[in-house]
């Protein structure tokens, strides 16, 4: 992609974006059963992952800006994760 | 209560083996605070700035050392998790012949019902040897269930049953709290626990007492119509609720449940949360037309129910009180 | 070094540093960002785990396609945001100027057809609190739990009121930045706002792809 | 190598002496109310914490008066429980969360690391001013009546229950929150993009990475308390929400989401005052600290480590078993870091040249105390045993140790430390020593006697207690008056010394800080050069100082 011009390739990040807006819609009228969620959050993550790295520039950004942006995912899975483990384990010991 | 205490009793056996953990934390604590304060004052005295010029050389420092005071408290301190968890896992499950003492704790005070019937309020009578379990349930906001002497604490959460159970080894009066902070009387919302004998026991049992908790509930089940669909014939509409109690039931989502107070309880007031396999969703919910009392002796009945004891629906039964009104059907 | 000195603040060596600074301290800000929507997604998945059946029913009742073109206007205000970013970077002020005022405006349509979905809700009767009829849920799906499904409604309205406020003040940052671009305030060695704002509008953006598939699409219709 | 060397050697291409100060710039309310100079900041959040410390300290007076007798006869059970409530809310939000890192940690930190201002100077201004309204939200709430639901603000009580004013009092929390946040941003940026010359991650001063490893803290743990400070006021206004049984919810999320910001938050409070710590243990035995690399890093242990044990506040509150069993593993494994950080100060002292001025003075109690407080941390975490104390005076003894011990002995500690720094005047050093005494004759005699009652079972929170409690509860009232001598005293001597103090000169502990090595009061931008560093810090063995 090096010979592209930065608003050709920013053009070709959103058009990507569409294609994968249109799936997550699409997914809707699919029956995954419980697959359903978490294909749809995979789609989000992979757009997610487009607007993270090239419209926000972490690609060609400096390690402690990844480092920064990994935290926040870090504490983020802290939160969920613990949070969780006291929910989903609550049936473990029943009196 | 002349002396001024500085150890609180112990009255349960629980309460020794956590005493013992308490002194050996302070045995640990009480070593590495001297060790700690001893160098301090050791090294003030003996390095203490004699002249404005001193300039001491400086100290490298060495891995083996940082290495050392890393790795001694670490098993120190995962001695002192293992012994702890397995406390609270005794205080945590309450084994299997205990007696049950329903609580419903509110905005202040502690509400107790023996099986047998006995009701009492900031007062709760044991017997001693006699393993106990409360299934506790607040009716407004958290409180706690606190008993120091027996070394045991339970948070009453409003919506949930919790446990907790104890086994007092010496006759006496001890102090209940309420340890969660409440509102105004938080610190009215005290009681007292009292151990007897169990020969007392039996007698203070046996004399108050208008008809048990499961006949309470039995009346309640007639009263409140639960027999025109939860009847033992043919015509149910709804599950046959005897020897249900405890038994694994298969629910309509493909799920299976225990059945425990717990799910008594939430089928009583939220009956389309789980429904049981082959059943439809017909029951009205009961929520605000019963409280956490008639709650806990309807379940007391159920708990009671052996196969045929089920009222039949011609049985007398006196009209409802209040009939819940029916939810549109689809 | 630079001709623009009044666009260097007295505590920095150069514009290099001061520009990762922005930028740098624009990152920090949104890993705080995320753990405020943190919270929320927390609750969430606590109680989508205890009532599936309620939060399922619930997002069937929500309009996909309102969700659907609001992802397409967002996903355009953040091309338009990265391309007047560019512009500003080699210092092309009609470009910035132009891309800034339409990532505005596409933000405001988003708000704009939002109001709508929520217009359409309260008619329909899903707003616990201000219009909500258990007797009108029920004939919608009578075997689900009211109460719960208010919980799934709160959880969407909160999310996405959130959302709308981060997005409305992203609204009042570009309208700003539009402004000051137009005015000739940055350089390419000073375009450090409009970096930052780019960054913040984009974390707007990816908050809303992940409240799409979360709040709209639990299960099949 | 004596005192002269102590001097830059770029005295020749400084200024003369008598350059204009940061206090000396500008005059007037104006230039203080909208300067962007962080060390006038600094003295604006200096005056506004002071306040708030003596407010909160004024509630918990009447308090602990009230607790001389069993059945409490000064306040009624509702003015009791406000009372209780608004020391909690104005100590912790107001008082101990800002102040070693927005006084302190303010004036100092672009100072440590050789910079001219923090990196965001407005938002540092900002941050002040929002710590201004929200602590005019929370006086509001006192002042229309009070609020009664303690700091902790449980569901369903503060949601459904309380009659008292939760929303002024949650949105002045709310909106501290986010001065608390800016601050953070503020000092992280700065620490990474702003440091001097020379100036590498390991030749940092240790208070600079305790203040990073905060801010950490600040910006990832307090978003999390502000959303749910804003669900509860949703609920508890429109009556739907999440956190009441009643509606469907589940009051131990509330718990959670609380937890996981103001476990963390004990730490924002104890790692600046480890960060003091370190700088003037070093400076008082004139030694280089021990295991420099050690103290860095088991801050930021702390700091990721403290995100991970809060479940251990809700033992009894109805948590899986399971869950209580990580939480209590992992609070475990955060008690090394900070055992490490006893022992590496200890150890600096070995072979040391030991001075015992009134910061020093400070430090070694802040060691003893927080050593007692750290080891009942053990106690605490260990889940049979909290089982027990949960919820009792055994808990406010606890935490007072790590609080009022640990922390504001820290603060103390510091203030007298750099107030020659701040405003080239010295504080009367023998009144400094003796109010130090006082402060730990007094804290000990008041939070002791908590540890026993608290094991005897006095729960928190009681407006009236069992008659055999009361002997215990006289002595921690007779401690608290003793205590508050020790507080009002160095009020006294440090305005005092503002005036009459003698003039400290550019470094009177003859430190090696960067800090140090500018004239005090220092100028508007901090240097007259800025520095360029070439060694690690705390190389008081060469009596040179850091700079090139």
């Amino acid at each position: 992609m090096s010979h592209m011009t930065q608003p050709d390739r920013y053009v070709l990040v959103f058009l990507a974006l569409l294609a994968l807006t249109a799936a997550t819609v699409g997914l809707t009228y699919v029956d995954l059963g419980a697959w359903h969620s978490i294909v749809g959050l995979t789609i989000a993550a992979a757009k997610a992952l487009l607007i993270v790295l090239f419209f926000m520039h972490l690609f060609r950004s400096k390690s402690v800006i990844w480092v920064i942006a990994l935290s926040g995912l870090f504490w983020l899975g802290i939160l969920l994760i613990l949070t969780l483990t006291d929910y989903a384990t609550r049936s473990w010991l029943t009196y | 209560m002349d002396s001024v205490p500085l150890f609180p009793e112990q009255a349960t056996a629980h309460a020794e083996q956590v005493d013992a953990l308490f002194f050996f934390l302070l045995l640990v604590s009480g070593f590495f605070i001297a060790l700690i304060a001893g160098l301090l004052v050791y090294f003030s005295i003996k390095y203490r700035r004699r002249s404005d010029a001193d300039r001491p050389a400086a100290t490298a420092s060495s891995l083996k050392l940082e290495l050392t005071w890393f790795l001694i408290p670490l098993p120190i301190a995962l001695f002192i998790y293992i012994w702890g968890a397995q406390l609270y896992f005794s205080w945590a499950r309450p084994p299997d012949d205990c007696m049950e003492i329903y609580v419903v704790g509110k905005q202040w005070m502690w509400k107790f019902q023996h099986l047998r019937g006995q009701r009492e309020i900031n007062e709760l009578h044991v017997s001693v040897d006699q393993p106990v379990k409360l299934t506790m349930i607040s009716q407004d906001v958290i409180h706690s269930f606190f008993v120091p002497a027996f070394r045991i604490h339970q948070d009453v959460l409003p919506g949930r049953y919790t446990t907790v159970w104890f086994q007092a080894t010496k006759p006496g009066k001890y102090h209940l709290f309420c340890s969660q902070y409440c509102g105004t009387d938080h610190s009215r919302m005290v009681g007292t626990v009292i151990v007897m004998e169990k020969r007392d026991f039996e007698i203070w049992l046996a004399a108050g007492g208008d008809g048990s908790m499961a006949a309470e509930g039995r009346k309640l089940f007639q009263k409140l119509q639960c027999v025109t669909c939860h009847s033992a014939d043919a015509r149910a509409r709804a599950p046959v609720l005897e020897d249900l109690f405890g038994a694994a039931v298969h629910l309509k989502d493909g799920r299976t449940v225990q059945a425990d107070d717990g799910y008594l309880r939430e089928s009583i007031l939220d009956p389309d949360a789980k429904i049981v396999a082959g059943f439809q969703s017909i029951m009205p919910s009961y929520k605000g037309l019963i409280d956490e009392e008639e709650i806990a002796q309807l379940t007391a009945f159920i708990k009671s129910l052996r196969p045929g004891q089920t009222p039949r629906r011609n049985e007398e039964a006196e009209p409802p009180l209040a009939l819940p009104i029916p939810r549109k059907t689809p | 070094m630079s001709a623009n000195h009044s666009s260097l603040a007295h505590h920095f060596a150069d514009h290099e540093q001061q520009h990762e600074v922005a930028v740098l301290g624009m990152w920090v800000f949104l890993a705080t960002e995320l753990m405020v929507f943190g919270a929320l997604f927390a609750g969430y998945a606590v109680y989508r785990a205890q009532y599936p059946a309620e939060f399922a029913a619930g997002s069937r009742a929500l309009n996909i396609w309102f969700g659907g073109i609001n992802t397409v206007v967002l996903l355009s205000s953040s091309l338009t945001m990265a391309l007047g970013v560019h512009g500003a970077q080699v210092g092309r002020r009609n470009v910035a100027v132009m891309c800034l005022a339409l990532t505005a405006l596409l933000g405001t349509a988003f708000l704009v057809i939002k109001g709508f979905e929520y217009h359409g809700d309260y008619v329909e009767h899903l707003v616990p609190g201000l219009s909500f009829s258990d007797q009108d849920w029920l004939g919608r799906e009578p075997h689900v739990h009211p109460e719960k499904v208010k919980l799934f409604l709160f959880f969407y309205y909160t999310m996405t009121g959130l959302h709308g406020v981060h997005l409305l003040i992203g609204i009042v940052f570009m309208t700003v930045l539009t402004i000051l671009a137009w005015r000739g305030r940055f350089t390419p060695q000073y375009y450090g706002p409009i970096e930052v704002g780019g960054l913040y509008w984009h974390f707007v953006d990816v908050v809303w792809l992940f409240l799409l598939p979360l709040l709209y699409l639990i299960g099949p219709r | 190598m004596s005192t002269a060397t102590l001097q830059p050697p770029s005295e020749e291409s400084r200024p003369a002496p008598m350059e204009v100060n940061y206090l000396d710039v500008e005059y007037g309310v104006k230039s203080w109310l909208l300067t962007t100079d962080h060390k006038r900041i600094a003295l604006l959040y200096l005056i506004s914490i002071t306040i708030m410390f003596f407010l909160g300290g004024a509630f918990i007076a009447v308090v602990r008066t009230h607790l001389l007798t069993p059945s409490g006869a000064l306040l009624d059970a509702d003015t009791y429980n406000k009372f209780f409530t608004m020391h909690g809310i104005i100590m912790v939000f107001f008082f101990l969360i800002p102040a070693v890192p927005a006084v302190l940690g303010n004036f100092l930190l672009p100072m440590m690391i050789g910079a001219k201002d923090l990196a965001f100077p407005r938002l540092n201004l900002l941050s002040w001013y929002l710590y201004m309204f929200g602590a005019a939200f929370t006086l509001w709430a006192v002042l229309s009546g009070g609020v009664d639901t303690g700091w902790t603000f449980y569901t369903p009580y503060s949601t459904a229950s309380s009659h008292t004013n939760v929303i002024p009092a949650a949105l002045g929390i709310f909106i501290t929150g986010f001065s608390s946040i800016l601050t953070g941003l503020n000092f992280i940026v700065t620490t990474h993009r702003m440091r001097a010359p020379g100036l590498t991650w390991f030749r940092l001063p240790l208070m600079v990475w305790s203040l990073y490893a905060t801010s950490i803290i600040m910006l990832l743990g307090t978003p999390v308390l502000a959303c749910t400070i804003l669900l509860l006021a949703i609920e508890r206004t429109l009556g739907i929400g999440i956190f009441d049984p009643a509606l469907g919810g589940d009051p131990i999320l509330f718990q959670h989401l609380f937890w996981f910001y103001s476990h963390p938050a004990v730490y924002i409070m104890i790692l600046p005052g480890m960060g003091v710590i370190s700088e003037v243990i070093p400076c008082f035995s004139r030694k280089n600290i021990y295991g420099y690399s050690f103290v860095a890093f088991s801050s930021v242990a702390i700091a990721v480590f403290g995100f991970l044990v809060w479940g251990h506040h809700m033992f009894v509150a109805g948590q899986s078993v399971f869950a209580a069993m990580v939480f209590s593993l992992l609070s475990y494994l955060v008690a090394i870091p900070s055992a490490i950080k006893v022992f590496t100060w200890t150890a600096t002292l070995y072979k040391g040249s030991i001075a015992f001025d009134t910061p020093m003075l400070y430090a070694f109690g802040f060691i003893a105390m927080f050593t007692v407080g750290g080891l009942t941390g053990l106690f605490l975490a260990a889940l049979g045993l909290n089982v027990h104390v949960h919820d009792t005076y055994f808990v406010i003894a606890h935490f007072h140790f790590i609080m009022v011990g640990g922390m504001v002995m820290a603060y103390m500690s510091g203030l007298h430390f750099w107030w020659p720094k701040m405003t080239g005047r010295m504080y009367p050093e023998g009144w400094g020593r003796l109010a130090a005494l006082i402060i730990f004759v007094g804290f000990v005699l008041t939070f002791l006697p908590q540890f026993v009652v608290g094991y005897l079972g006095m729960p928190r929170r009681s407006h009236h207690y069992a008659p055999e409690f009361q002997v215990l509860n006289v002595m921690s009232t007779a401690g608290a008056s003793i205590l508050s001598v020790g507080y009002v005293l160095p009020l006294v001597y440090l305005i005092w010394s503002l005036g009459y103090g003698k003039l400290a000169g550019p470094n009177p502990w003859k430190a090696t800080g960067l800090e140090w090595q500018t004239p005090s009061p220092p100028p508007p931008d901090n240097f007259a050069v800025t520095p360029t560093v070439t060694e690690a810090p705390y190389q008081y063995a060469k009596g040179v100082n850091v700079v090139g």
